[in-house]
């Protein structure tokens, strides 16, 4: 029998490595798998490569990460926001490396890796700082630069409902990044806020098939 | 002379946005473009975070957290929105979907070149977000903007000076003085406010102008 | 006001032009808008490029096409079937163009245009005859092959309801190529089951949004 | 010696689908395996066609015409199965989230080439479909087959002659005679029929067979 529910929180990060790769979703706070983040800095794996839109907002969540130490790195689009001073003091004491990709780019690197596919023509970022060091290609008329896939080893999730399939839903505009980052990582973890019977999620409307989520956990909340 | 206020900038954006257009609007003067739609008129707007048919700000408190936009203030759906993934959002600014992208800018150049996601303040980390993408991939990508720098230097320039979000995108620029056209004619005043002739506008421009034979006066209403 | 909903039929394919390349949706018969096939027939246009995943069943939609003799080439990944006499008839009689392509290739070809990027690399092929003629590029150890977007002029796509907005839901395996044709076509064309007032589709599972759709036609049929 | 029937080679071969797996069926003698999945594992099979939790052919007449599996007969949908588009199917095909992709062959090489999708016969336009996909993505490819032609020539070759699907994919060959492993060792010899020899086995394969230390009889039950 598949069941991919777990029990706790600890248990859903369990034998997260040293130097992991860990894709976070959320586009602000929205979305995102602050519980798990939460979780991860009780299970203690340090020397983290995040993937992420943002940075982290107040002490929550990827902030909370980086305020206990445990990201060497953060790739995102955008990590300045009003409240992401996690982010930046350990910024500015240089104690964390950011690697800035536009944040169209990020998710299709993350689905080229998910896809299979070794790396694709973008023509965004074409003549910008962002590009620099990176093939450049013309086709049929138009320059493009070369992406490469970009993989998790862990992902982190949220999504509204699931079955022990790992089948999800989300909600409105939380659905952001998670379907993408759930596609893109070795292991898959989703916090939930309720979990239903197989069967009970419309086919026709499940976003996230179960076959990319490997752990699934309950932490309630609002609907 | 009097130059236009921000929400009379954003007036005169929205009167060019036909009847049926999907349209992304940038975070800060473009977002405001949303109130001056011209009655009659069905606009879809679409937001990076993965909504089309984005509608006005819920009243306080009555906002649903897990619906935001792309500056992460609270939003709502109009009857017929959709919600979907990062991926696919992105999908639809740079695959060309989108009507127009209106965005803010630091500064464009003569050859429509666009800088606008960062002045390299070394106190704070970059951030680009989805500022690239938004430049690249839509069918006509506008700009709204101060004419000149709060210490009066020029925007609409020869070339450049703060690095490149994308090089030659920008087809009209909407500024508190004039609405310009870039195209293969060089920068063309087509509008222009009452009480400013081409060489005040010319003075305060470093790009090299050229008065449109049919141009008009720039006369927003009060607002 | 956004009413892409049309009378009829002819309406929905008028102006298709000789010599258009056509995306035609479904897997088999079932997803195949051959309503909107038939009216091609009528409407006349020839000598098309048809991308489809088969080349037709019996007399019906894209199998009558052929025998209409309009179609000059097929790109697809499986032409037979146990009733595709329409296309081996006109194979036989060197009357029609294949070009073969992977199934999984052709639809992240046709995805490939509608994002807006150039080409990605793909392990699909390899070392295989339908790779005889393309680049060839190691990354990372993984030998894959270059592959090129494949765009449609118009796409004639099978749904089950729709709004005037063109927002989609489909049936079951129905869906197939649909999604990804209706994204990749600069004129989309759909067949419906039934049009729906605007804002009656749950937009959680919206599976097209209407941005991707130009033309939407009631045919009725079963649920 | 008694060769396995069609059945017994797909029961052989679903005895190793371990609880849990996610697997494709390729059309023919691998689509038979459904049927012998031993009590109490619960396996969720995937169709190309845009399915997870593909059920059993549904009783004549009570089937959908919307849901079909890949071979475009009836199915049916299992509680926890999901419906998603072909691009989104071939994602998990190509990208590794399959566990086994089951396939029929031609002819598999001793380096685990496999040639399943054209005998280059003149009278019929070729179709590739879905198998270089289906060959070149999942975790684990294994081949159900004959183990010689109808004239009696060996299907386990030193090379192929026919052209290839995808080059060193194939890992375990179910055929009617024997289990054989390809590896860095060569081709093992894991199961043989009882009262065959490794030289009787050898003298139908024009590969070089090694015969596995822990070799154990295939004896399966009548079916």
């Amino acid at each position: 029998m598949i069941d991919k529910t777990v029990a706790s929180l600890a248990e859903a990060v369990a034998g997260i490595k040293d130097g992991a790769t860990i894709l976070v979703a959320g586009f602000g706070a929205v979305g995102a798998p602050d519980e798990l983040a939460d979780a991860l800095i009780e299970q203690g794996a340090r020397d983290l490569v995040i993937v992420s839109n943002n940075a982290g907002n107040r002490s929550n969540g990827l902030a909370g990460l980086i305020i206990a130490g445990r990201v060497r790195k953060v790739i995102c689009s955008y990590p300045r926001s009003t409240d992401s001073t996690a982010f930046d003091d350990a910024f500015k004491a240089g104690k964390i490396e950011l690697e800035l990709v536009p944040q169209g780019t990020i998710s299709e690197r993350m689905r080229c890796a998910a896809a299979g596919l070794g790396g694709f023509y973008s023509p965004v970022g074409v003549g910008t700082k962002l590009a620099e060091g990176k093939e450049l290609r013309e086709i049929d008329g138009r320059a493009y630069v070369f992406e490469k896939p970009l993989k998790g080893d862990v992902a982190l999730l949220k999504a509204d409902r699931a079955d022990r399939w790992g089948n999800l839903t989300y909600r409105k505009s939380a659905r952001n990044f998670n379907p993408t980052m759930a596609m893109a990582a070795d292991l898959s973890i989703v916090q939930v806020r309720e979990i239903v019977q197989l069967g009970a999620l419309d086919p026709e409307a499940i976003v996230t098939p179960g076959i990319f989520i490997d752990r699934v956990v309950a932490v309630g909340g609002r609907r | 002379m009097k130059p236009l206020s921000r929400r009379q900038i954003a007036w005169r954006a929205a009167q060019d946005l036909e009847d049926g257009s999907y349209v992304n609007l940038g975070i800060g003067l473009p977002t405001l473009v949303a109130d001056f739609i011209p009655d009659g008129r069905e606009i879809v707007f679409h937001s990076e975070n993965g909504i089309l048919g984005l509608g006005k700000a819920p009243p306080p408190g009555e906002g649903d957290p897990d619906l935001i936009n792309a500056g992460k203030g609270a939003a709502s759906l109009v009857p017929g929105g959709a919600f979907f993934h990062h991926t696919d959002a992105f999908l639809m600014i740079r695959g060309g979907h989108l009507d127009y992208s209106l965005l803010g800018a630091f500064e464009v150049s003569e050859t429509g070149d666009l800088a606008n996601w960062t002045t390299e303040d070394p106190d704070y980390p970059p951030g680009v977000g989805g500022a690239m993408d938004l430049a690249a991939g839509a069918k006509e990508v506008r700009v709204l903007c101060e004419h000149t720098t709060k210490d009066g230097q020029p925007r609409i320039r020869q070339r450049c000076h703060y690095p490149l979000t994308a090089a030659g995108v920008v087809r009209r620029v909407y500024t508190n003085l004039a609405v310009l056209d870039i195209g293969p004619a060089g920068v063309v005043v087509r509008e222009m406010v009452e009480g400013l002739g081409l060489a005040a506008l010319q003075a305060k421009t470093e790009a090299r102008l050229q008065l449109a034979d049919d141009w008009r006066p720039l006369a927003p209403p009060p607002l």
